[in-house]
Order: structure tokens, then C-alpha cells, then sequence
């Protein structure tokens, strides 16, 4: 076993860090909720290519691997980035995998497309991450893998300040057909959980570290509100579930990189159990916050929010572990 | 033993329904909730009209001088409802420290003013460095004639942009030992010197921090005595230990229940589960809170019993609301405004809300050590 | 609402307390656990009439309501007595119901009678609560209510150590058929869900109270560990849990005396809150003797066993909770 | 990254699963319940003939000098199967701290036969009144010219019904402060004025409290400095460090996973979820565990990374294990010798094991405080 970066991912991961840093600080996050977009720091990850990344070199990309992107969502988790990341970099490799045209689009920045996680159902996708700020999406309608241009998106707004919309999937193109486009959604999907799991990571460790910072700073009865037991106890756990997620998470991408049989189970574990745990920390460390944890000029209910809202665009951990167990023993 | 509230509250219940069905109109809902205030003086004028406002005050103060059980019965459906009673309710209880230990002046024209309405009170108690130790207030009241100085400031002062007075906490005496040195003062809001300053919160409550710059009031504005603010803040604060938010798990229960109906998915044994869970909360919430009422009536003395109900409730609250949050998918996710959001976007909004709960009134820490040391006699 | 005990009430749970304080003191429990009975605690019980009050007068009882027998449920449960009261009250009660002449033979002490909880598959009823100690048991065997002699039982070791045993069902007398005789099986089990709830509820608040005096007493790191968040704050939301589950459960039992619409949902929920409340209530207490918790030598032990046990006869919370809904929203 | 083990490790596994599955016969897994006891010299005596008895030991010390990755699946494969290791584990920890600390005489002697599996050491390091706080051990040691008088008792010395020495903590020097004064011995279990009682646990494992009257042992006896008994115990604890119950989380879903298929309960949407879970609780225990041996293998100098493998194994098992009980329903209640028992009674057993897994080797909260301080950094 080998738990250690290579020299490339640490200098991946430092760009990032460096990146998120800048720009997306705690106030332009709050600053995009309204849309629950940064075009700025969009843009800027663009100049960094994490959509050329997220592409293999034979299809015009460089080629990064899963646990490299897996990385790279940590960080956008760690500052609950408001840029939809993760769903367009799915989306590139699903036009990849099909062999479409469309990804040329993409790639040159022409076209910016999103990913439905849910079948179109009456015509509509429900709730499409990162639709209200997209150009195209791709939908699964029937047993067809569709291209719809977001015109009949509505947006709304929801718990996580997402760009989410309900899609009219009406007149999409059909890119592909039968077995092969679900199996494509299929591993779509496994995509978008296993990084929305790293972000997750990232957010619920981020949360935790602000929790203890305001703990061992603020002072009750005397003491600082980190020796109580009844706030460092449960911190412990959040702190070894965190890491045990993470460990998962990595697992997972390296499973998809290797195309081991497990990849898809694992990767469902690390949405379901990185769920939970960056849910708990970032409760956790909210609500040790006192009536500050509510206010929203402080940042900690800024990833509670996201904690609680990021993932259920798909489901609900109990969602994950059903999946799991789906593909450890083949669905009924 | 008996579990029927009895016909006098059902039949109460039956015309407090009524009211609220008529008086809580779609468009009042969409006003508070855009507004983030717990207050409408069309509706609280509805109350006092039909003698619901200070049920439990007796009426030569101006109150309705009902039993016990019929403020249980009015404060269970104003609640569940979600009824916009923050505002007067904090007065009512401000007006109840001042009966107790007010100047005359306070109970001559304040105390009436609050009971029809006219004047709202402010909680001035927590300050940015004292949360859960309440007894630890820094703001500084300086004693010079008889007048005193007042310098500092307090948070979550809800209310305070609209409010009248504020019911404040000082410390007097910096030499004394922690809770002795507080004194506490009743000030207008409109004086000079006080600055109010809004704080939004995740629930789309707005709440405030009150600033104190060199505000003079005189010695008659003092409520109890020098240096005694403790036993009267303790007073006041024997309300807040039968706080319980177990209508909001009423309302939780009945909102996800209506959802699971109109979806069809309440034929699903893993929704069905989860709704017996929480119909196991809303009772034993309940209970818990009616077991405080019913000792009120036997004039039996409580021990644990309010923080055993606050703290059960609230905890409730917060895993149920996220639960069902879980249970609905991604559909949960739409806020209030969306046409689309489950129930209105309610289950949304009481996950938010639930936050709070844990928290005001007494933490869960602060009331599960109350319960294991006075309740179970564990050591300190 | 009323909370208070009845003079006669309060004379009864006094009158039960001494009972099983003489007659069922840790070391007649642990003397019992070979075959889960001790006879002389039950002809003390019997003694004190508990057959004869859990029958109407007019069926030759002493008619005590439900509410009565959940008060003597509790101190049995306080007590974790080896004696099948519950099965064999939950069966006399529905012998008379029944109009069965065969009540006569129990009330009389000729014929000891339990119940099976679920019905009879493929001509055994599994895991009969205080079968092995009975001459009949009550069986749902198709639609058919059926009393079955005993000799084909077969006890064995469980975790609660109860007189358990599977019983061969073929040969069994019908008593009743059809509709009748599924709304008997029913109200039995409502009935055995509701009691088995109020004896938990007497075991748990037992187990904290040991868990509260050890607590209190032992020593670590220079103060008595109670002392410890860890270890108190726990024990108060078990204190709140079971002041709350014992209201639900005497809600309950006033419910099927006041025959309410709700009295089927309420048995049911306070079985499975119950069954919560006891568990943790005995896991904490458990946990909190530290390596003495598991030593058979104290006490502690033989309320986690019979918490965890107790209710596994019929089922776990989630079962109950699911009983709940179905009485709630109707079965589908 | 490569979460591999390597070829090596896989047919080490292999290997070990083929002589566990051939040692591991019914008969020996029924005696060993029935006897409460972790030890069987035929299996060990496999084990020594396979050179896997004491793979972390360098071969010039008598072990196999593997690299810690073999060690880790050597320790997950025979904990999976819950292969009888108790006795000789522990002797191995006491040698290792002979080794270190011991005289000439123990290296000499008593090391080499316990890697033969001649010789077996129980700990004695708690006592009736310290558990956690070891450090408050009353057991007096008194030096009498070249000897030492032994007085007191020591709880948990499971196998010292069977052992040859115990490695015993006590205090020397009452004076000094608590973790100072104390001092360790190697006294041999048939010395006069011992006594061994039985002490029987709800797992059905065998424990024992020995009781010492006047036990006069050499000055040889002693294991490190005069008063330095908590260097010397600190660093054999360090082994503990590691402690995880992961493989016994495998064991427990594999049991459930093969009723699941049995019964056809495995198509329940409900069971699939519970499966699920515990599938994420193995895969995050074992992965916690093998973060420690990758550590070590490259010279990384582990924090609270032993601390966490702990405590979520532990817990993991301990509410995985109540899950499943819940899952399977009445039938789980059925212990060992029942033929109708699921899975041969292994899952209501592991409910009852899991019980001392969050106790013993430093409780969940002992792990969970060092993780706050030690890895938090939040204060004491």
C-alpha cells in the first residue's frame, strides 16, 4: 500500500489550495449565493483546466486520473466553492466516453454543459445541478442519453445556494441509445458521487477545523469551550470518520482508475459514509458555535448548508448504501 | 390517570384552530417569512379580542386568568401554526419580572401597555463573550448620582428594531464574585447612545446586536435591586425552563405525513418506519411537556421536568427535521418561493430552523447538565 | 390530565415492589438463568392474584385495567424477574376473550398458557416466549387460533435466557376461526407489545440508576467519573428518554382501558421507544462500569441481555415503528 | 497512491486462509467456547511450524522478521477467523518489553520460550481500583535489602489460570507523584502467596483477579529502574496503540451477507441499506488500520492515527453488531449450541464480544480525549 501523493499531485494540490485561496475566500462565496455562481472564479479554474483535466489525452485532454480530480474536489470543498465543478467535469468525460462531437464545444469554453442525476421523468429533469448556469445538459430520457440546451430551465432557490433547475428535456438530441447510454449515465453517476464525496471530504474537514479553532479561542464558565468533553468527544469521532471517509474516497478513485470490480461499490460508500461525516462535523461544529452558528455572518452555516445540500441533488446516504450493496451483490 | 386534556380544552383547541385558520391567510405566512420577524399587530389584536393574548395572567393585571391546561392548550397551537408571538411574548415576560420587581411607575404604565400590545420588551441578557454563562455580562453600569452610565453591548437581542424597552443585564460591581454585581435596568430603545445593529440568521429570523455608548438612565430605571440582578434574572428565567418545541414536531409530522399521501410514498415500509419514529417523538414531546403543566396545576414544585421537555424536544426536532429532510430527496431541497418546494418548502425551513432550538433557552448541554446533576444527582 | 396513581394503585405497585425486592433479588436471577423461571417467584406471583387480575369480573378475574397491569410490568422489569407474567397474563386475557372454557383450567392453576407472537409456519411456532415452562400455548396457525399442548417444544440458550422454545403446532385444538380469531391474535399482541414496553421501561430506569450509583461512586483520575460530559450527559438523555417512554406507555395503557382509536398505534410506539430507551439506558450504564461491565459478576449485564432481548421476541424498534404507522395510516 | 498490498500479501493471505479454514476445524472452534479461553498449543504449534507465529520479531530473536504489511495481514487473517491468540499475543508484548528492559537472564531465558510458545506472561497492570487510570495502581512493592514484599491485586489478567509470569505493575514509592514511584516485576504465577480467581465474562471468555499476600520476589525480578515503571509500561502499551477490531467487523458482515442470501432477505431494500452501512464501517476500519502499518513502513511517526483505528473499529462493531441483531429478528436471539442458531450464534456472540472491545486496550473515551488533545490540539 502506498498512501502517499506523487511530487505532481502535491503541486496539483498546492495550485488549487492556492487558487480557492484567493478566489473564493469566505465573502465572494457569500457574494455569489444568489446564484450560486463566481463566473471570476469559474474562470480562473478554467485557466487552470480542470475540464482539459478531467479529458484523456487521445480525446484532447491531459489526461489527469480520478484520484487526481478527486484532489482537486477536496479543495473546492474545503472553501465550498461556488463554481459547478465537479458536474461539468462529469459531464466532458460522459461526451467523451460517447465519442461526441459535442466535447470539441466544451473543451474550446464554447459550450458549457451540466449532467441531470435523475432520469427525466414527464418530460422534465428535476433539480439539475449547475443547469441555471449552463448551456447544455445531458439527460437520461427513457433508455436515451440526450443533449438538451437549457432554454425551459427554472432556476430556484434551495438550501445549498446552488445553480439548480428543472429542465425541460423536450427536443433534446439523442446521443446515444440502450445499454451503452445507461451504462454511460450509470458511470457518470459514479463519478459524480465519488468526487462529490472528496468535496464533501474536503467541506466536512474545513468545517471541523473551524469548529475547533472557535473552541479552543472562546472562553465560558472560565474555560475554553474545547476541554467540555461534551463538545471535544464528539469532535474526536468526526475527526477519525473524516479521515477514515477520506481514505475511502481515495480508495474509491483509485478503484476507477484501476477499473477494479469494486469501483463502482466503493464509490457509493465514500458518497454515503463522506456524507455523513462531513454532515456530523459541520453540525457538530455549528452548533458549538453557540447562537453565532445560526448568524450567517459567520461562515460555519455556509458549509452546514452545503454539507446537508450537496449530496441530496442525488440522495440521501441511506441512497448510497443501498446502491452499494446493489453492486456487492447485483440488484434484484 | 387521565390523559384527556378535558372538554374545556378541546373545545378550546377546536375555536383556536378556527382562528388561525382564518387569521394566518397565505399572504400574512409570506409576509413573516419575508419579513424574519415573529410579529403582527393585526393578528396579536386578534388575540386580545378573543382573550388569548396573557392567558395565563390573571385578569385584575389584564390577562385571560385561564388555567394552566388552556395556556398549555393556546401555547401548543400557536406554536404548532408557528404564529407570530416572539415579540410578545419576550414582553409578557419582561412585564412579569416587572410586576415582581418594578418600580411602581413600571408596573403602573408599562406592565398595561405590554398586556394590550402597545409596548414591545427585548431580552438584553447574552453578550458576545457571554453565551451559556449569562452570569459573565461585561456590560458596564456605572453608578454616578442618581443616574447611571451604561457601556457595552448584547446579542440576539430579537425584536430590538421595533422594539420599546430593553430589559437589561449589567454588571454594577466588578469586584464582586461573578453573579453577584449584576443589576438590572429597563431602557428605552430610543435613547441616545443605543445603537441597533440587524443579524440575519439561517432560520430568515432577523435578530440584532444592541450597542450601549455612554447611555445615562436614571436610578428608576432599575428593576430589583443594586447589585441583585441575579435573583431577578433567575426569576425571569424559570419561564424559559418550560420552553418545548414540541408542536414543531406536530407540524413536521403532519406536513411530511400530507407529502407521503399525496406521493404515494407512504405505501414504502422504509417511509412508514421513519414516520412512526417521529410520531413517537411528537408524543413523548408532548407528554413531557404536559407532565410540566400538569405539576403547575397540582402545585407540584419541578425539578427536571422543563429542562427533560426543552432538551428532548429540540433534539427532536433537529434529527427529525434532517431525517425527513433524507426521507423526501432532492425535492427537499427547494426553498419557500419555488411553486415545486414540498409543502411550501416547510420541512426545508424546520431543518433551519431546528438549529436554534438547541441552542436558545439553555443549550443541550446546558440542560443535560442541569439534568444530571440535579435531576440524577451525578457530581459536578 | 391527570398523572397521579390511585390510592389502590400506589398500593399495588407497593405490594409488587416488596414482592420482587424478597423474591427476585440479582442472585435469584442469576440462579434462574439455566431455564429462565424460578418457580417459587412465579407461585409468589401467582399468589398475589396476577392471573386473576388481568380478567374481567365477569369471566371470574379481578378485572384490574390495563393500566394496573402496566405498573406491575414495570417493577417485574425492574427487577428482570425469571418469571413469564406478561405471556402468561397476554394469554389468559385472550382465552377470555376467546369465551374459552379453558380459562377456567388457568385461572384454576391446572394449565399453564403463553402465546406465541407470530404465527406458525410449516407447523412450528418459532421462539414461543415462556414456552419451555408452559403445558399450552396459543398459536395463530393459518387463520385459525389454536391452543397446542407443549410436548413437542424445544427450548434453547438465548441472550435473554427466557424459557424459549419452537412448538410443533400440528394437533392443536382450533378455539377460533377466520376474522375473530386474527382480531384476538392482534389485541393480544398489543397487549404483550404495551406490557413488554412497561417492564422495559422499569429495567432501563433501573440499569441508570446502577449505572448513575457506580458513577457516582468510582473513582478516576482523582474524581468520581460522573463527573466526566462523557459519561453524565448521556445518562440525562437516557433520563429524559425513559421519563418520556414511561408517559408514552401509561398513555398507552390508559388508551386500550379508554378503548381510543389510538390505543393499537401507542402500544406499538411505546414498545419501540421503549425498547430504545432501555437499550441505551443499559448500554451506557453497561459501558460506563468499564472492564466490571462485562463481568457476569455484576449486574449490570443481566439488564443489558434481558433489554436487548426482551423485546427480540417479537421484533426490533423499526417493527414497531412500522406497527405504528400501519395502525396510523392503515395497512397497504 | 496504491491501495494494494502487493502479490506477497495476497498469497501470504491465501496461504493463511488455507491452513486456518484446515486448523480451524469444528471441534476446535467448540472447545475453544466452551473453555472461555483464547489459547490451543496445537494451533500455535501450526503457526510456529509457518513461521507465522511471531512475524514482527527479527529472525535472529526467533521470529520471522516480516515487513509490518505480512504482519498487518497475518493479524487480520487470524482475527477474522478469531483464531485463539489471546495468550501468546500478550506473552509476545511482555518479551518484546524484556527486550527492552528486562535483565540479562529474562532475555536469556524466558524470551526465547515464549517465541516457542513455551512459556506464557499475562498482564498486571489493572487493578480493582484503576482501570483507565493506570497510572493509579495501589498494589505495594517493598523493598526489603535485596528483596521485594508484593501486596495487593490485579483485575483482568485473563490467562493467568494457564500462565507461567505476570508482568506486574506496582507502586514502590508512595511519596512520589502518581505516575512516578512505580515500579514492574516479572513474578512467576505459581509463586506462593498467589492466588488466581476466575472471573467469567458475558462473552463467555475467561478472566481472572490474582490476588498477591506477601509475595517476596528477588530484585532479578524487576523489569526497569527502580521507580521507572511507567517508561517501561508506556513504551509496551505503545503496541496496544494499535489495537482494531476490523477484521471482526469483516467476520460479522460476512455472516450477515451469507443469512442474507440464505433466507432471501438480501432482495429487502431495507436489509440492503443495513448491509451497505456495515459495508462502509469495514472498509473505513480496515483502511484506518493499514494507514498505521503504511506508516511505520516508511518511517512516519504516527499521532493519534493508532487512537482512531481503535475507537472505529470498536464502535463500529459494537453498533454494527446491535444492527444486525435487529435486522435478522426473534431467530438472532439463539445462542451457540442451538442448531437453529443463524450463522452458529456468531452473530448474537459478536453483540455480546464487541461489549469489551470499547473498553479494554483504552476505552473509547481514553481515545477519544487523546484524539481532541493530541490531534485537535484542543485544550485539557
Amino acid at each position: 500500500m502506498d498512501l502517499r501523493l506523487s511530487a505532481e499531485q502535491d503541486q496539483l494540490v498546492d495550485a488549487f489550495r492556492s487558487l480557492y485561496a484567493k478566489h473564493a475566500p469566505p465573502d465572494r462565496v457569500r457574494d455569489a449565493e444568489l446564484v450560486g455562481h463566481d463566473p471570476e472564479l469559474w474562470s480562473q479554474l478554467q485557466g487552470l483546466g480542470v475540464i482539459e483535466m478531467a479529458i484523456d489525452e487521445d480525446r484532447g485532454g491531459w489526461g489527469a486520473s480520478m484520484l487526481d480530480l478527486a484532489l482537486v474536489a477536496e479543495q473546492h470543498g474545503r472553501h465550498v466553492a461556488p463554481a459547478p465543478l465537479i458536474e461539468r467535469q462529469v459531464a466532458a468525460r460522459a461526451l467523451a466516453r460517447l465519442e461526441s462531437p459535442r466535447l470539441d464545444d466544451v473543451l474550446s469554453g464554447d459550450r458549457v454543459t451540466s449532467i441531470a442525476l435523475h432520469p427525466s421523468v414527464d418530460g422534465v429533469a428535476p433539480a439539475v445541478p449547475a443547469a441555471s448556469v449552463a448551456d447544455d445538459v445531458l439527460v437520461l430520457v427513457g433508455d436515451a442519453l440526450c443533449l438538451v440546451p437549457v432554454s425551459a430551465g427554472s432556476a430556484f432557490e434551495n438550501l445549498g445556494s446552488m445553480p439548480l433547475a428543472d429542465v425541460g428535456t423536450d427536443g433534446g438530441e439523442v446521443l446515444e441509445g440502450g445499454a451503452v447510454a445507461r451504462q454511460v449515465f450509470e458511470t457518470a453517476l459514479d463519478e459524480w458521487l465519488l468526487l462529490t464525496a472528496a468535496a464533501l471530504i474536503g467541506l466536512g474537514a474545513r468545517a471541523l477545523e473551524i469548529g475547533v479553532e472557535y473552541a479552543r479561542e472562546r472562553i465560558a464558565f472560565g474555560v475554553p469551550i474545547g476541554s467540555f468533553q461534551a463538545l471535544s468527544h464528539p469532535f474526536a469521532d468526526s475527526a477519525a470518520a473524516l479521515d477514515g471517509a477520506r481514505l475511502l474516497a481515495y480508495e474509491a478513485a483509485w478503484a476507477v482508475d484501476e477499473d477494479t470490480d469494486r469501483a463502482r461499490e466503493l464509490a457509493a460508500l465514500a458518497f454515503a459514509f463522506g456524507s455523513e461525516s462531513a454532515r456530523d462535523a459541520s453540525y457538530r461544529s455549528l452548533h458549538v458555535h453557540g447562537g453565532y452558528g445560526f448568524m450567517l455572518e459567520y461562515d460555519i452555516q455556509l458549509y452546514w448548508r452545503r454539507a446537508r445540500a450537496w449530496p441530496a441533488v442525488w440522495g440521501a446516504p441511506p441512497d448510497g448504501y443501498r446502491r452499494a450493496a446493489d453492486a456487492r451483490h447485483g440488484r434484484r | 390517570m387521565d390523559f384527556r386534556l378535558g372538554d374545556n380544552a378541546d373545545s378550546l383547541r377546536a375555536a383556536l384552530r378556527a382562528y388561525l385558520d382564518e387569521a394566518l391567510t397565505d399572504e400574512v405566512e409570506e409576509r413573516l417569512y419575508r419579513s424574519g420577524v415573529s410579529h403582527d399587530a393585526d393578528f396579536i389584536g386578534g388575540l386580545i379580542d378573543r382573550g388569548w393574548f396573557a392567558p395565563a395572567w390573571s385578569e385584575d393585571l389584564g390577562g385571560a386568568g385561564l388555567d394552566p391546561t388552556s395556556v398549555m392548550v393556546i401555547f401548543e397551537e400557536l406554536n404548532r401554526r408557528e404564529a407570530p408571538m416572539y415579540a410578545t411574548s419576550v414582553s409578557l415576560m419582561v412585564a412579569k419580572a416587572l410586576v415582581k420587581f418594578g418600580t411602581d411607575e413600571m408596573r403602573r404604565e408599562i406592565v398595561p401597555a405590554v398586556l394590550r400590545a402597545e409596548t414591545i420588551c427585548v431580552l438584553g441578557f447574552t453578550e458576545p463573550e457571554a453565551g451559556s454563562d449569562v452570569a459573565n455580562a461585561q456590560t458596564r453600569a456605572v453608578r454616578d448620582g442618581d443616574e447611571w452610565m451604561i457601556n457595552g453591548s448584547k446579542m440576539f437581542t430579537t425584536n430590538a428594531q421595533l422594539g420599546d424597552y430593553i430589559y437589561l443585564l449589567t454588571r454594577s460591581n466588578p469586584d464582586e464574585r461573578k453573579h453577584r454585581g449584576l443589576t438590572t435596568f429597563l431602557v428605552p430603545l430610543d435613547h441616545p447612545g443605543i445603537e441597533v445593529q440587524a443579524v440575519h440568521t439561517i432560520s430568515g429570523e432577523r435578530t440584532n446586536i444592541v450597542y450601549f455608548n455612554d447611555v445615562r438612565v436614571p436610578d428608576s430605571a432599575r428593576i430589583g435591586d443594586v447589585d441583585g440582578g441575579w435573583s431577578v434574572l433567575t426569576a425571569s428565567l424559570m419561564d424559559e425552563q418550560m420552553a418545548s418545541f414540541a408542536p414543531w414536531i406536530v407540524r413536521l409530522l403532519e406536513e411530511v405525513e400530507a407529502w407521503a399521501a399525496e406521493t404515494g410514498r407512504i405505501d414504502d415500509p422504509g417511509v412508514r418506519e421513519r414516520l412512526g419514529r417521529v410520531a413517537a417523538q411528537v408524543e413523548v414531546a408532548l407528554l413531557l411537556r404536559r407532565r410540566c403543566t400538569w405539576m403547575d396545576e397540582e402545585g407540584i414544585t419541578r425539578n427536571v421536568e422543563g429542562p427533560m421537555a426543552k432538551l428532548f424536544s429540540s433534539e427532536s426536532l433537529t434529527q427529525a427535521s434532517q431525517d425527513m429532510f433524507d426521507l423526501i430527496g432532492p425535492d427537499a431541497l427547494r426553498s419557500y418561493p419555488d411553486p415545486e418546494a414540498v409543502r411550501g418548502g416547510r420541512i426545508e425551513y424546520m431543518m433551519r430552523f431546528a438549529l436554534g432550538t438547541t441552542i436558545y433557552a439553555g443549550t443541550s448541554e446546558i440542560q443535560r447538565t442541569q439534568i444530571a446533576q440535579r435531576g440524577l444527582g451525578l457530581p459536578r
